[in-house]
């Protein structure tokens, strides 16, 4: 069981998220050429060792999550909010963050 | 002589009788038995029959590493409850129990299958590689299958049940600061410690009583200690649970536990579940799960009464069974003389063959020699002799490096002890590489010195004493990288033997043909390894793919390092010329295989808990219901909804219901319960922008109190979902998507907001379980809501016009939310309630339908009627499709970027001739067609087709089957050709029509009423 | 107006009963509360704090809690809560019971949805009832971790669910649809507690 | 080379299994070479028998960083089938299933192909409708395919829940043809075979390096020192799992893949239990289960979900089988797990693979599998060489290629969309 330390929910089975997908993807405007969403929807670096990916705690607080986590060892390194806003929310909010006390 | 209860001692409890039957024959035991140790105590020696060759087998061990004992427990009941592959060693006995012995016929002692170990020479390692093919006849797997028939009846062991499984299983969840496997000296030590500092500790053992060795050893020597220790881990608050077995180890510090509940009871309560699985979270794990006995390979070193050395102690000092009169202890290492000695205390004649030279023997033979023990330097054992038990045992002398052949010994017990491996294998599944130890002759694997920390003989450390410290100092190292103050304590030294063990894996002498097995459970012999040897498959992988070594029920506990250095063995002589016998083989050039978790099986029907039958998933029930299986819905799965099906009155069939349904619908009007479409409230100040981009058509300029149609693509442009999006204010948007999507769109909907687009103040909640829908479909729809209104005013054509959306109150104060739009084509409606007040709102609905003549619709009809308007849902919207294969181009905004507009510009997406929606009608109106058939050009029945039928049903207002489906170029490439519907899996080809989807009321006057 | 009734997603289901061996003091006990009233209040970012204090007032307590928190107001004319503000989500509380005060809360700050008829509610106490629990709940219910105003989501049979540590009580939220597939489950599993079902309750009651 | 016969058994039985001569050579890797392949798969190595035995190629290298057939060779479920329907499928895994039904007799090794019928089951109207489109698809381009009612069903496979299922079974989608194989013997023979005709095989020869010359291949370095192409000379990978990182090594940036982690399963030994292959997939569902000539159950169910190197799975993905495996077969709540195992898969952006020439003149791709390509791996091997030695690809396999999500071709079976981790 991979644990991701939720940064609203705390330390929780990896069973309660969803894996997004490569956080590193930049999307391009709708109105991009096709070339740029060709390579952002179909094409990846699929890094063995650390990447950033995206996880949305579906079972918990439903953020979407940025985690940077080793695909070779699951080892996780660290997790983020992705939406900015919110990252700052719990930075402010984040002395007792998910410990439940 | 066989074995027999002791008058005394042991931890059993004699008090108590219980009765068991074995092969049919009642037998008694008591408390604090296993299986094994009593059938033992019963004179019981031949128990098993071997996988392939189907030798006689016995008792071998006195645990989990067990490869001859291995019984079909009966169980409670019908036979349902039949349990195949049962280790008695660890099958606590209780009053009642029933086994038997399998694999064989007509019984474990006349065995019609031993025939299979007479022509054992024509079946080594892999010879069903080589043969079997046969003739080339037909397809070219005809023989094989045939012969494939026999060797799987041959095959398997144990037979299980095929009746449902009765009981229950359950999972649980457990947090820690520090678990603990393995409650023996080293476990009770590491626990009490990390508990005294401070921490919460869990500690499991998989026995049925905490102990470990400690328990195997004289009462009178250890049961003080022990006694001692239990009380040290219960007065420091530490949790333990018996009958439980770490099974794996997995990422995050998680261990998945199995609890045996009920296996040991006679009568369990029917509320208790047979096994619970664990998962356990901890921050840091402890594994003193101890170590395994190895044997050494030897002529029919498998024949009852070959045991290992250490598993005799068990039997003698545990449950006071003597396992012979006259025994032979053969070993290479210190560990068998304690036992020797205390056999011979307990009054057998004990004979130890010590591997070793005498140089290295002399001070443990002085010792025996007291206890008129006789120990004999250079010797080994060679051949076990007898055919259904121990009688005698040929010796092997050591003479200048070779064996030779040293007489022969009456005896009815060889223990061996080939030396010890420690239990590395929970280390191994999360990654610690087995490291080969040479001066032990063992594994060992480093704990990752994080999370993982090993103790005790799993440690390699074989001295109880010392084992105990290394608890105390893993217990110590634990607490302190928690942050809790504990004494730094010097983890002791792996080892702990007087005279170093001399590495053995086969003794043999040459000409004798020995039958000698590595791994006994698979029937792997050394023969078999030398002959993988010869073919090439020379690597740990090859090796145990090949001959199946380690690959049994045992995962190699008993085999695997035998195996390896007779691989080793080959390869250095190979390569060297002559490694000669005495040479310590280089195991480690050869590798370890991977333990792969469970460390022991585990039932299935424990990993799956209470998710089992109708609970395999949970079952989503609108909050109609019971009111439609009360109006007689007939129900069908929608995802994980059961939806209503069709309602059928006075005995209809499924065609007869949804006919009348359907044509009611059309006639008068039709209710139909759409709860389980996803519903997602879409609010804030961008909420407008953000429609527009992930719809395909334009939402920023919809009024409010209208609703629109709208689909959604996904990032590769085809199609996503669709359904319908309700303005009701400025900022506040009602949602609804497809059944099947519902989620799929939702946690979409989140990502774009959070991830791809956080700029936009929108948020989004699914609202699909705050209400119920209904819709209200037909020409008097209107007169129905109409009399269910509290204010019949909100429905007028100004009030709510089509695609108009409003709030209405009915049936007395239910707040309804509304919108006049039709899937079905005609005048309609879908009313929202807050559930609790569903069935409130349909009791109003139908009284007033009921009265206007109309009826309840399911699915069925739901489908007839959109597939007379042409109107698509997932069978056609199958993730392949674009908008304009739908017919839908239109609803693509022009001067608008939108989630999937670029990438459906591609040009294969773009073609004219793609396969197109198309109504389809048959050429003789009476035929009948399916959906699934494919759409081909008359003539041409073969090949991939032109098209193919996505949906089909009987069409009350043409009077004739219809289906819509795809066929290249569409409609307008097909008009004066027929097509020909194939559908060579269910029916005769049909010839059909190419006509518009929209079938009827094609400009949709009755839509708009 | 007459007070419509409400037809929870356990009618019928969750009548009382004594499961298990029924002898002695039960170790779980368990049962329905009805009538929930539930409000899903929503902020942007940089509305948080503004948003908090509103929900704060419209539930009467002195401010509106962090991360996994809840915080409860008591009735004037009685010792039972009258409201509860729970942080659910980062950006989100749930207001449980009558509010106090207004909500007027403007696009501009967030939003706010009913969530009255979404979810089922069960309340679940008893001297085993962590241990109960955590037969379904991969969450770490231990005294020290989950204490009294905890509030976590996570997953049961399947389905996501809400738990809230309210006084001795646990109050578990399920989404309605599932909610009578999970009961059923979670009564298999109450046997071996010795547990009472306890009948329906309306809103607050069931003590 | 010993012909492999029951009489050669017989033969070697007298004289104590002793004249047995290695199953292939341990070869040494040469300086040079003309086709090298990397990766000793089942997918490698057929490619390399396929060169030598269709095309007469000569001086070809298989380099293996560990041992044959040690990769998901070995870490699969063993099913064999051709219900594919998509055009661009179609034809390929049906000449696929061709290639199997002689596959014993063609590299003289039994790999046990056992056609004892693949059996889908079917839940609702809709499953069955979307299945008969694809079982008449294959009825029409010659394979076979029916579909049961229950009680055909039920005759066949009496034991499995008909009567306390969450989803009732309504009937099953089979194909007869289809089945089991032993998968180690598939690598073990091809292995043979094309070492018979002179290919090496050259294990823990791990590639550490591809040299270019401008547009060509001109060495690849591995751990055993560099081996050179020469000017003719051709290089074609088959690593599943690792595709990415020698693509990078060959400077050629991003794939539509990525790796996804699958696990598989078997439980203790039983007497025959089940005479076919069983799929179940519905409510979310994915589950395939067979018994092994053994008598071992061996099932397996979605990947894990999350991208991953790491040969290990975690438990959420064990439960999830076992749910599976006990609602259809209620007997085997006893039945105990014995091991279950990882591997990594090649996930492609639509579940589909590549057969493919590359943006360089003399490198080839054979990628992307997800967890199909047990089945795949005769015809895959035969197309790669078709490939590989008249540089063109067989118009079978013309969607195999990158550029499809260029152009927009959509051979998706499951039309799940561009998510890797959906496909399967």
């Amino acid at each position: 069981m991979i644990r991701i330390p939720c940064p609203f929910c705390g330390e929780r089975d990896h069973s309660e998220f969803a894996y997004g997908k490569d956080a590193s993807v930049q999307y391009p405007p709708l109105d991009a050429p096709l070339e740029d969403w060709h390579e952002a929807v179909f094409l990846r670096d699929n890094i063995r060792g650390v990447q950033l990916e995206t996880w949305q705690h579906l079972h918990g607080c439903r953020q979407w999550l940025v985690v940077e986590r080793d695909t070779a060892t699951h080892h996780i390194h660290s997790v983020r909010a992705a939406h900015p806003g919110v990252a700052a929310v719990l930075a402010g909010a984040g002395n007792d963050a998910g410990s439940g006390k | 002589m066989s074995a027999r209860r002791l008058p005394d001692g042991g931890r059993i409890d004699r008090a108590e009788a219980l009765r068991f039957t074995w092969d049919g024959a009642e037998l008694t035991g008591h408390p604090g038995d296993t299986l094994a140790s009593a059938l033992l105590a019963g004179g019981v020696q031949l128990i098993g029959r071997s996988f392939k060759y189907h030798r006689p087998r016995g008792v071998m061990s006195a645990g989990v590493e067990e490869s001859g004992a291995l019984v079909t427990v009966a169980g409670a009941g019908d036979g349902a409850r039949r349990d195949p592959n049962v280790k008695a060693t660890v099958q606590e006995l209780y009053a009642g129990l029933a086994a038997a012995g399998q694999n064989a016929w007509p019984n474990v002692r006349f065995d019609l299958g031993a025939a299979a170990n007479r022509l054992s020479r024509f079946l080594p390692a892999g010879f069903y590689y080589k043969t079997f093919m046969g003739p080339r006849i037909k397809g070219g797997t005809t023989v094989w299958m045939l012969c494939e028939k026999f060797i799987r009846r041959a095959a398997g062991m144990g037979a299980a049940s095929r009746l449902p499984d009765p009981d229950q299983y359950e999972h649980a969840h457990a947090f820690c600061d520090v678990l603990v496997v393995g409650g023996g000296p080293a476990g009770l030590a590491a626990a009490a410690t990390a508990a005294r500092a401070g921490l919460d500790v869990l500690l499991v053992e998989q026995d049925f009583q905490l102990g470990g060795d400690l328990l195997n050893q004289p009462l009178a020597d250890a049961g003080e200690l022990l006694a001692e220790m239990l009380d040290d881990a219960r007065s420091a608050g530490v949790r333990a649970m018996t009958r439980t077995t770490a099974f794996g180890l997995y990422d995050g510090c998680v261990a998945g536990l199995i609890e045996r509940v009920t296996d040991h009871l006679a009568d369990p309560a029917p509320f208790l579940p047979r096994q619970r699985f664990w998962t356990v979270r901890a921050r840091r794990i402890i594994v003193a799960a101890g170590a395994l006995e190895r044997h050494f390979a030897f002529g029919n070193n498998d024949r009852p009464g070959v045991m290992g050395a250490a598993a005799a102690r068990a039997y003698l000092n545990r449950y006071a069974v003597l396992p012979g009169e006259r025994i032979v202890v053969a070993t290479n290492n210190d560990s068998a003389y304690p036992v020797a000695g205390e056999l011979a205390a307990a009054g057998a004649a004990v004979e130890v063959l010590d591997a070793r030279p005498a140089d290295r023997v002399r001070q443990l033979a002085q010792q025996a020699g007291a206890r008129g023990i006789t120990v004999r330097p250079h010797c080994a054992p060679l051949r076990a002799v007898g055919a259904r038990r121990v009688k005698a045992l040929e010796v092997a002398m050591e003479e200048g490096g070779r064996w030779r052949h040293g007489g022969r010994q009456a005896c009815d017990a060889v223990l061996v002890s080939g030396g010890w491996s420690p239990a590395i294998h929970l280390i191994s599944h999360l990654g610690g590489k087995p490291r080969w130890n040479r001066r032990l002759a063992c594994f060992t694997a480093d704990a990752n010195g994080e999370s993982l920390l090993t103790a005790g003989a799993a440690a390699a450390i074989w001295d109880t004493g010392a084992c105990r410290v290394s608890g105390q100092a893993a217990g110590a190292a634990a607490a302190r990288a928690l942050g809790k103050d504990a004494p730094g304590i010097a983890m002791p030294a792996p080892g702990g033997w007087r005279s170093p063990i001399r590495p053995l894996y086969e003794v043999r002498v040459p000409g004798a043909h020995l039958k000698s097995m590595v791994d006994p459970l698979n029937d792997v012999t050394a023969d078999d390894v030398r002959l993988a040897h010869r073919e090439g498959f020379t690597s740990v992988e090859h090796l145990k793919r090949y001959t199946t070594l380690g690959m049994s029920a045992d995962g190699g506990k008993m085999g695997n390092v035998i195996g390896l250095a007779l691989m080793a063995e080959a390869l250095g002589r190979a390569s060297d010329g002559d490694g000669g016998d005495g040479a310590d083989p280089d195991i480690a050039a050869v590798g370890a295989t991977t333990f792969r978790p469970p460390y022991t099986p585990v039932a299935l029907g424990a990993l799956r808990g209470r998710s089992v039958g109708g609970h395999f998933r949970p079952l989503r029930r609108t909050p109609m219901h019971q009111w439609n299986l009360e109006r007689g819905a007939v129900m069908t799965i929608a995802g994980l909804w059961e939806r209503p099906w069709y309602y059928p009155r006075h005995g209809e069939t499924l065609d007869q219901a949804y006919i009348r349904e359907a044509a009611t619908v059309r006639e008068s009007v039709g209710l139909c319960d759409v709860t389980s479409l996803g519903k997602i409230a879409v609010q804030g100040p961008d909420a407008a922008a953000f429609l527009d981009r992930i719809y395909t058509n334009r939402f920023a300029h919809l009024p409010v109190g209208k609703a629109r149609y709208g689909i959604m693509l996904r990032d590769d442009g085809l199609v996503l979902d669709d359904g319908t999006t309700w303005r009701l204010s400025e900022t506040d948007y009602f949602m609804t998507t497809t059944t099947a999507h519902a989620a799929t769109v939702m946690a979409w909907l989140e990502e774009l907001l959070q991830v791809r687009w956080p700029a936009l103040r929108v948020h989004v909640a699914s609202v699909s379980d705050q209400w119920a829908g209904c819709a209200v479909a037909g020409p008097k729809s209107h007169r129905v809501l109409s009399a269910c209104a509290d204010s019949p005013e909100a429905l007028t054509d100004h009030a709510l016009p089509f695609m108009g959306v409003g709030r209405m109150s009915l049936g007395g104060g239910i707040p309804c939310r509304i919108a006049r739009i039709s899937f079905s084509g005609e005048l309609a409606y879908e009313v929202y309630a807050p559930s609790d007040y569903a069935t409130a709102m349909m009791d109003a609905l139908w009284a007033a339908a009921e009265a206007a003549g109309g009826c309840l619709y399911g699915l069925e009809a739901l489908g007839a009627l959109r597939i007379e308007k042409g109107h698509v849902t997932g069978a056609e919207l199958d993730g392949r499709v674009t908008l304009d294969d739908a017919g839908l181009g239109r609803m693509a905004a022009k001067g608008k970027a939108f989630i999937g507009s670029t990438l459906r510009a591609r040009p294969e997406l773009q073609r004219e001739d793609r396969p197109k929606l198309v109504g389809i009608r048959p050429k003789d109106r009476a035929a009948r067609f399916n959906a699934g058939a494919i759409l081909c050009r008359p003539g041409q029945l073969s090949g991939l087709g032109e098209g193919w039928v996505t949906a089909v049903t009987h069409s009350p207002a043409l009077g004739h089957w219809i289906g819509i489906g795809f066929i290249r170029g569409g409609e307008a490439a097909w008009r004066g050709q027929s097509a020909v519907a194939a559908d060579p899996v269910r029916a005769a080809p049909v010839e059909v029509d190419i006509i518009s989807p929209h079938m009827f009321d094609p400009d949709g006057a009755r839509m708009r009423g | 107006m007459a007070e419509l009734t409400r037809i929870s997603a356990l009618h019928g289901h969750a009548d009382a009963r004594r499961l298990g061996a029924g002898a002695g003091a039960p170790g779980v006990i368990l049962g329905e509360i009805g009538g929930l009233r539930l409000r899903q209040i929503a902020a942007w970012p940089d509305c948080i704090d503004a948003v908090g204090a509103m929900a704060a007032a419209a539930a009467g307590v002195d401010a509106a809690p962090g991360p996994g928190r809840a915080v409860e107001s008591m009735a004037a004319d009685s010792a039972a809560p009258a409201c509860a503000l729970l942080r659910v989500e980062p950006l989100k509380w749930w207001l449980l019971g009558r509010p106090a005060g207004p909500l007027n809360i403007d696009a501009e700050q967030g939003a706010v949805v009913d969530l009255s008829h979404s979810r089922a509610h069960i309340r679940i106490r008893g001297p085993r009832a962590a241990e109960y629990l955590n037969r379904h709940l991969p969450l770490d219910l231990r005294e020290a971790s989950f204490t009294e105003g905890a509030v976590a989501s996570s997953v049961l049979h399947h389905v996501g669910v809400t738990l809230w540590r309210s006084g001795r009580n646990y109050e578990l939220f399920i989404p309605r649809g599932y909610a009578l597939s999970v009961w059923e489950v979670l009564l298999q599993t109450a046997a071996q507690f010795d547990a009472e079902v306890i009948p329906p309750a309306a809103e607050g009651g069931g003590e | 080379m010993t012909r492999y016969s029951a009489w050669s058994i017989f033969k070697n039985g007298l004289a104590g299994q002793r004249n047995w001569r290695r199953a292939w050579r341990d070869a040494e890797p040469r300086a040079h070479y003309d086709i090298i392949i990397v990766g000793a798969g089942l997918h490698g190595l057929a490619t390399a028998y396929y060169l030598a035995a269709n095309h007469g190629a000569a001086n070809i290298a298989v380099l293996e960083k560990g041992w044959l057939g040690g990769g998901n060779a070995g870490r699969n479920t063993t099913i064999v089938r051709s219900n594919y329907m998509m055009p661009g499928n179609r034809p390929f895994y049906e000449h696929s299933l061709k290639l199997w039904e002689n596959l014993s007799h063609e590299l003289n090794y039994n790999v046990m192909f056992s056609q004892r019928a693949h059996i889908t089951l079917l839940h609702t109207p809709a499953a069955r409708d979307a299945a008969a489109r694809r079982y008449n698809t294959m009825r029409l381009t010659g394979s076979d395919g029916e579909l049961w009612d229950l009680d055909a069903l039920k005759r066949a496979v009496p034991h499995l829940n008909y009567d306390n299922a969450r989803f009732p079974i309504i009937g099953a989608a089979v194909q007869r043809r289809a089945g089991t194989a032993r998968h180690d013997a598939v690598a073990w023979g091809y292995a043979r075979a094309a070492d018979q005709l002179g290919v090496d095989i050259i294990q823990n020869c791990e590639v550490t390096g591809i040299t270019r010359d401008a547009n060509r291949v001109s060495a690849v370095q591995t751990s055993r020192g560099p081996i050179r192409i020469g000017n003719a000379g051709k290089v074609g990978l088959a690593v599943a799992g690792n595709t990415s990182r020698l693509w990078a090594m060959a400077g050629l940036g991003k794939l539509p893949v990525e790796t996804h982690l699958l696990q598989a399963f078997v439980t203790e030994p039983l007497k025959p239990l089940l005479d076919q292959v069983v799929v179940f997939g519905v409510g979310g569902a994915h589950f395939y289960i067979s018994q092994s000539d053994k008598g071992g159950m061996v099932f397996g169910g979605d990947l894990d979900w999350y991208k991953s190197y790491a040969q290990r799975g975690n438990l959420p993905a064990v439960q999830d089988v076992a749910e599976c495996a006990t609602s259809i077969l209620p007997c085997l709540g006893r039945v105990r797990l014995l091991r279950h195992w990882g591997g990594v898969m090649d996930m492609t952006m639509d579940g589909s693979p590549f057969i493919c020439k590359t943006p360089l003149a003399n490198l080839y791709l054979n990628a992307g599998w997800n967890y199909g390509g047990f089945k795949a791996s005769p015809a895959s091997g035969w197309y790669f060489a078709d490939l590989m030695a008249n540089d063109r690809p067989a118009p079978v396999i013309a969607d195999f290629d990158l550029g499809r999500f260029r152009h927009g071709v959509n051979i998706d079976e499951r039309g799940a969309g561009p998510d890797p981790k959906l496909h399967g």
